[in-house]
């Protein structure tokens, strides 16, 4: 059951993967980045259960935070030219 | 019918539900004509779609320590996510980016 | 006062997620809380009367059903708009004005308003107006009648 | 324009939450997945968060370049001190057990969790040392690249 809706998901990763490549301006690349990173935080608490392994929902934690400093760091950069 | 089955049908009806809306999302990212509207399932159907893979995880967990966990998780996601896509618009907002209007060609 | 409030609700969270209750781990738990409280206690509670904060959070829980019903509905909307096939959206900016003066309250506002049906927030002002993205017309009606700035407000009461 | 009160009040709120889970993977680093090198990558990734979200200027104050520099040495030292240690109780570079010291001789149950302990807490101040390194290499690291866009 998990096996198959981790399949579906990788799927619908595939699927945003055509607007991160064909996106005509750069947020429309980040956002689709942005939302490959939340199914694969999915995926890798699914996985965890597949394996028979809580302990992935730690890894899945530290990747949804990376994937929001990742895109506040995309908004600063933009907005300013700078990180600081 | 006990107990565990009933779990394990209601398991599978949110797994279904999640997987759905978040096809949903990706369709939507894909589909819509603009920057702006695309925003609008990834903010929203994606975080819920989350919440409901992992409420199946909860409801499939029963009540241990990984529980509790995945509510934090969830509660990160709804507090992170809208947080993000309005760091995304407000980016795009900055860099000039006009929306879409009914009847202009697709972006 | 936030000093003792930070360590209390990191030792519990410490607690929640790790469950060891070996010597070692009860007093690296103290230790981290009281660390991560040192260094950071100014963040998680900015306002110098905690009480009021932990009135508000109490607020917060009674809003919270309403929130999620407004985001099942917010996803009923998006399905429906998503996968017919003729893509009925009509995308437009508002702006509305609001009278929230904190920072919590406007944060909360812009957050539920990217959650509920047909609207993202694309600027949040220091003077409480806001500048929406609506993906229809029909679904920013809601938020232009005020009900959620008005319950906004409620959370944050009069004091602040 | 703006003044992002959302991200600052998001970041707010979520960044010490982020510290302790960080020390949450350092201290639980030999029964899960993780260790020093993660948990000292998520707790330099807060303070990156505090810097994009607030500034350079408050972030400096908030962790001076002095404290990155003394964190940097320390952690180095934790970890070579220990090493250390093992040689200097008459083991190998790291063999934890020799801490145990007289206390670990014989065969007994006592002895035995003597080793035990020994090695547990060795690994404990490893995962510590390496910890404080990686943050403070991270946050160095990232405080010089984003200066030297002021030189031009």
């Amino acid at each position: 059951m998990f096996y198959w809706a981790a399949i579906i998901i990788i799927l619908c990763a595939m699927l945003v993967l055509y607007r991160a490549i064909k996106g005509p301006i750069i947020c429309d690349r980040v956002l689709a980045i942005n939302a490959i990173g939340t199914k694969a935080v999915i995926l890798i608490a699914l996985s965890g259960y597949i394996f028979e392994r809580p302990h992935f929902l730690d890894i899945a934690l530290t990747y949804a935070l990376i994937n929001f400093i990742a895109t506040i760091a995309f908004q600063k950069y933009r907005e300013m030219g700078r990180l600081d | 019918m006990d107990h565990s089955s009933i779990a394990i049908i209601i398991v599978g009806i949110l797994l279904f539900l999640g997987c759905f809306l978040i096809f949903v999302a990706s369709v939507g990212i894909v589909r819509f004509p603009d920057f702006y509207s695309r925003l609008h399932p990834a903010g929203k159907t994606d975080s819920m779609g989350q919440a409901m893979i992992l409420v199946s995880l909860m409801i499939y967990e029963g009540f241990t320590l990984a529980t509790i966990k995945l509510i934090i998780i969830v509660l990160f996601i709804f507090i992170v996510n809208p947080t993000a896509t309005h760091a995304l618009a407000n980016a795009a907002h900055a860099g000039g980016v006009v929306p879409w209007r009914k009847g202009e060609k697709k972006r | 006062m936030s000093f003792i409030l930070t360590s209390i609700v990191m030792f519990v969270f410490w607690m929640l997620i790790s469950g060891e209750t070996g010597v070692i781990f009860i007093i690296s738990a103290i230790v981290a809380s009281l660390f991560v409280s040192f260094i950071s206690h100014d963040l998680l509670f900015p306002n110098k009367n905690t009480t009021l904060s932990l009135k508000r959070l109490l607020r917060l829980l009674k809003y919270s059903p309403w929130l999620v019903w407004q985001i099942v509905l917010a996803n009923l909307d998006l399905i429906y708009r998503t996968l017919h096939p003729s893509l009925p959206i009509e995308p437009h900016m508002i702006e509305i004005e609001t009278d929230l003066k904190s920072d919590t309250g406007i944060t909360i506002l812009a957050n539920s308003i990217t959650l509920t049906p047909g609207t993202v927030t694309v600027q949040a002002r220091k003077d409480g107006s806001f500048l929406v993205h609506a993906i229809a017309h029909g679904p920013a009606n809601g938020l232009l009648k005020g009900t959620m700035q008005a319950k906004i407000k409620a959370i944050e009461g009069d004091e602040a | 324009m703006s003044e992002h009160i959302v991200i600052k009040r998001v970041s707010n709120f979520i960044i010490p939450f982020i510290q302790l889970f960080s020390l949450y993977v350092i201290a639980h680093g030999d029964i899960s997945p993780g260790g020093g090198f993660q948990g000292g990558v998520i707790f330099g990734a807060s303070i990156i968060l505090y810097v994009i979200a607030f500034g350079m200027k408050d972030g400096r104050t908030r962790i001076s370049e002095i404290l990155t520099d003394f964190m940097n040495s320390i952690g180095v030292l934790l970890f070579a001190g220990i090493g250390l240690a093992c040689v200097i109780m008459g083991g190998a570079y790291l063999e934890y057990t020799k801490l145990a010291g007289s206390a670990g001789e014989g065969h007994g149950s006592h002895a035995e969790h003597a080793l035990h302990l020994a090695g547990h807490l060795g690994i404990y101040g490893i995962e510590i040392g390496i910890g404080i390194v990686v943050a403070s290499v991270m946050i160095t690291i990232f405080f010089e690249t984003a200066n030297t866009q002021d030189d031009d």
